[in-house]
């Protein structure tokens, strides 16, 4: 199987925009389709991807969480990021874990950190990272302020 | 022999042979490492009877290294009651003495002497291995002014009872 | 136990004499075969993504040092990589060199260390301390070069904060002859010693697919067949000049990945030995020094990737356009391979365990930047006597 | 390895030098380039204040001295990761470097350096 290009794969979900550094690119997509693209990658390259990072961004002006997925991909050298927009006082986004189960350790630490929640993660718990005392409590979102002791 | 004999023995053997607790409280490895180096043949603290211990109940000195996390508080409180009399307490980097470069975080309490008192600090980030050799040497020292103090209070019975306690805990 | 399956949960660690470090493993076994494995974490955590936050682009370089101290130079160029990649600047040639050079010093340091734990877990303690012994002469050469022998502090924003002497070459090369050698000897017991050879082979197996699946990184992962190595799928600072091989094995065992760090050991040396014959000149900064470095940074991100000697590291950071990040996100190899390589200690015997998990190159401070456990706090299902079973297997771990 | 093989590399070892530094743990140099204590040249100070805003640890605070009108800084080694960034920033080049290692101390308040100390030294 000849490997496609990668922006005639995602066309259907968007844009394909390059960063500064060769290799790198981005693509916006919404937060329902992520599941899909995966799988799409996935099936394209053979499973010769690996999920890199996931990393949440809390916008707190805009009152949304970006979500950005980094994910390498073997065959073509080359790291693609997926965001996905997630509102913040509702953040909840479809887990991964089924597709990719590297994405287990990082969806818990954003669901400990930044309080997101995974729908089909069974492996969720809070506290993850955090102390026993602030269980509650999601320090990376930038309305927390930590309580004087 | 009389019991003044067995607590002198036991000054004596804890001067000549120092066994050493190292215990991460939160450290960023770099220290724990140094702390490893310094055990192997380059500065051989073998020499001066200096011993890594597996278990607290056989340690005269507790090494610390990093500062003190929130979830490893209550552990390095435990740790520090299970060590038997006379006991130093060693604060090893800039983390363990005040927090370093982590000073101001959500998770963790600064340094050790918040939590347990210090006896030696040594300062660096971290500290070279020969340093942490010297700081231990002091500690020794520290030990043994602190074995003398026990020597003159300790009667049978206090011994007893100390001794009970560590076990229990 | 006819009646019944007869599970105990072991709790192991978090004071865990063997790798100075706090992570606890619970452990559910039945007999001797291991069942479950529930990675309890959080006694390092130092809340490092929220701090970074709060300080200037400038501290945060000595700031996410510390995250590590075994890969701290790896941290540093990541984070400069990133601002770089944010701030749009061209690092010169003699920086980028000199780079490599820190990192692969920092690879041999660290291959070597854990290579040496490894040993020492499986209860060949000679071999634990000839190794160290070698290993302080990298940690003179980093001194040497950097001015510290743990925390480097050498990257810089566009550069390198010291320059390297012609004298000093001549003393590293002298060094990396005598490591070499002594490597030799030492990949000959790794590959012939009847009790290494025994304790891990055929242990902890991962393939190809379960290993891109979990997302491993690193040695794990080209122990395992899989060619992810961010030197070449990413070439940074000088590896696309530097002419270098990866090294991959088939096995998947705990033996593979560890023969795989032998080899990346012979691959540094030769690359030191090309990036000092090869050294451009010129300056070491973009700028005419270091305090004429930009003040302001633009809005947008910046991604930084770097191999470290445990696999991939990753920095995303964001900028608003201030003198503080928006946001640094920090992904460490260790925090996949711990948490997601636990899979292989599954169906393994419970003498086997410190063997497979030293093998990760398990770096807790990295995976969790901010954390301890509490081992009998929680869960007292175990009864006393249990406990001093516990002890007995956490002397298997000293 | 054979048994004669490991008689032959223990009797070898027997006449070997040691790898230990037999020197005691304080005579231990090291090497030019190290990162040790650093200190500040206050009469070249001119109190900008730079190196405390841009230390990585906060280790650097600015104190008044009686009959001098300027702030100086004040250095905690317990809190200096001996980065170096004050010896980069300064704009004057007041900070003395040296190899010389942190030393170790019983008591936190000591492992400080001051502008008292220099200029009492100074005068004394």
């Amino acid at each position: 199987m000849g490997a496609p290009s990668l922006s005639e794969l995602l066309r259907e979900f968007g844009e394909l925009k390059p960063y500064k550094r060769v290799n790198r690119y981005y693509i916006n997509i919404d937060s329902s389709q992520l599941r899909s693209v995966i799988k799409k990658l996935k099936e394209a390259y053979n499973g010769e991807i690996y999920l890199s990072s996931i990393t949440p961004v809390d916008y707190i002006k805009d009152g949304v969480i970006e979500v950005n997925y980094e994910i390498q991909i073997l065959p073509i050298n080359t790291l693609i990021v997926l965001k996905t927009k997630i509102p913040r006082d509702n953040a909840v986004i479809d887990s991964i874990v089924d597709i990719l189960p590297g994405a287990k350790v990082l969806e818990q630490e954003a669901h400990d950190l930044m309080g997101i929640s995974f729908n089909g993660n069974p492996y969720l718990r809070k506290p993850f990272l955090l102390p026993e005392e602030l269980a509650e409590e999601t320090p990376l979102r930038k309305d927390w302020k930590p309580k004087t002791r | 022999m009389t019991f003044v004999g067995i607590i002198s023995v036991i000054r004596w053997g804890v001067k000549r042979s120092p066994w050493i607790l190292h215990f991460n409280t939160g450290a960023c490895n770099g220290c724990d490492i140094e702390v490893l180096a310094a055990i192997t043949p380059f500065y051989d603290p073998e020499r001066y009877g200096v011993k890594l211990s597996p278990s607290p109940r056989h340690a005269d000195i507790i090494v610390v290294t990093g500062l003190v996390t929130r979830k490893a508080a209550e552990r390095l409180k435990r740790i520090y009651e299970q060590i038997p009399e006379p006991k130093v307490v060693v604060a090893i980097g800039a983390c363990a003495i005040s927090g370093g470069v982590f000073q101001g975080s959500y998770a963790h309490h600064g340094g050790v002497d918040r939590v347990i008192p210090v006896d030696v600090y040594i300062p660096g980030c971290p500290p070279r291995p020969d340093a942490i050799l010297k700081g231990l040497l002091e500690a020794v020292e520290v030990l043994e002014e602190k074995a003398k103090i026990v020597e003159r209070t300790a009667t049978p019975t206090t011994y007893r009872t100390s001794v009970a306690a560590t076990n229990g805990g | 136990m006819s009646e019944g399956k007869y599970i105990v949960e072991i709790p192991v660690g978090p004071q865990h004499p063997a790798l100075h470090e706090p992570i606890s493993l619970r452990i559910k076994v039945d007999g001797e075969q291991v069942i479950d494995v529930n990675v309890v974490a959080g006694y390092n955590h130092r809340g490092v993504e929220w701090l970074a936050e709060r300080r200037t682009f400038y501290q945060n370089i000595f700031l996410v040092s510390r995250v590590c101290g075994i890969c701290n130079a790896v941290h540093g160029a990541a984070y400069v990589q990133a601002v770089e990649d944010l701030l749009g600047i061209e690092v010169p040639p003699r920086a980028r060199y000199l780079r490599t050079l820190v990192m692969e010093l920092e690879r041999i340091h660290s291959h070597m260390l854990i290579l040496a734990v490894l040993a020492e877990v499986l209860g060949f303690e000679t071999l634990f301390m000839l190794m160290m012994r070698d290993r302080e002469r990298i940690m003179y050469l980093k001194e040497l070069v950097t001015g510290n022998r743990v925390h480097a502090d050498y990257m810089f924003v566009g550069g390198v904060r010291r320059d390297l002497s012609t004298e000093k070459k001549d003393t590293i090369l002298k060094h990396l002859a005598y490591i070499e050698e002594r490597m030799k000897y030492y990949e000959k017991v790794w590959s012939e010693d009847p009790i290494i050879l025994k304790r891990t082979q055929g242990i902890g197996i991962a393939t190809k697919s379960q290993a891109l699946a979990h997302s491993l990184v690193g040695p794990v992962a080209r122990g395992s067949n899989v060619k992810n190595d961010v030197r070449f799928t990413d070439p940074y600072d000088a590896y696309d000049e530097i002419p270098f091989n990866i090294i991959t094995r088939d096995e998947g065992d705990t033996w593979a990945r560890m023969m795989v760090r032998i080899d990346e050991i012979y691959e540094s040396i030769n690359m030191i030995k090309y990036i000092l014959e090869h050294l451009p000149t010129g300056p070491i900064i973009p700028w005419k020094n270091i305090k004429a470095a930009p003040r302001r940074f633009p809005k947008g991100e910046g991604i930084g990737r770097v191999e470290a000697p445990r696999g991939e590291l990753l920095y995303h950071i964001v900028s608003d356009g201030g003198v503080k990040p928006y946001r640094v996100k920090i992904r460490t190899p260790s925090i996949l391979n711990i948490h997601n390589g636990v899979f292989m200690l599954l169906n393994q015997y419970i003498a086997d365990i410190p063997a497979i998990f030293t093998s990760f190159d398990p770096c807790i401070s990295c995976a969790e930047r901010v954390t301890v456990i509490d081992k009998e706090g929680k869960k007292k299902n175990i009864p006393w006597r249990k406990l001093a079973d516990v002890s007995y297997v956490r002397k298997l771990f000293r | 390895m054979s048994l004669p093989k490991i008689m032959g590399e223990a009797l070898r070892n027997l006449f070997k030098k040691p790898s230990t530094i037999m020197e005691p743990p304080d005579k231990i140099k090291p090497t030019e380039d190290y990162r040790g204590m650093h200190r500040v040249n206050y009469d070249k100070c001119i109190g900008c204040s730079l190196c405390a805003i841009e230390c990585p640890a906060m280790a650097i605070t600015m104190v008044p001295i009686p009959d001098k009108k300027k702030r100086y800084p004040k250095i905690d080694y317990g809190k200096c990761v001996f980065c170096y960034r004050c010896v980069e920033v300064c704009p004057v080049n007041a900070y003395i470097v040296s190899n010389e290692k942190p030393k170790s101390n019983t008591k936190r308040q000591i492992i400080l350096h001051t502008p008292e100390e220099w200029f009492s030294r100074k005068e004394g």
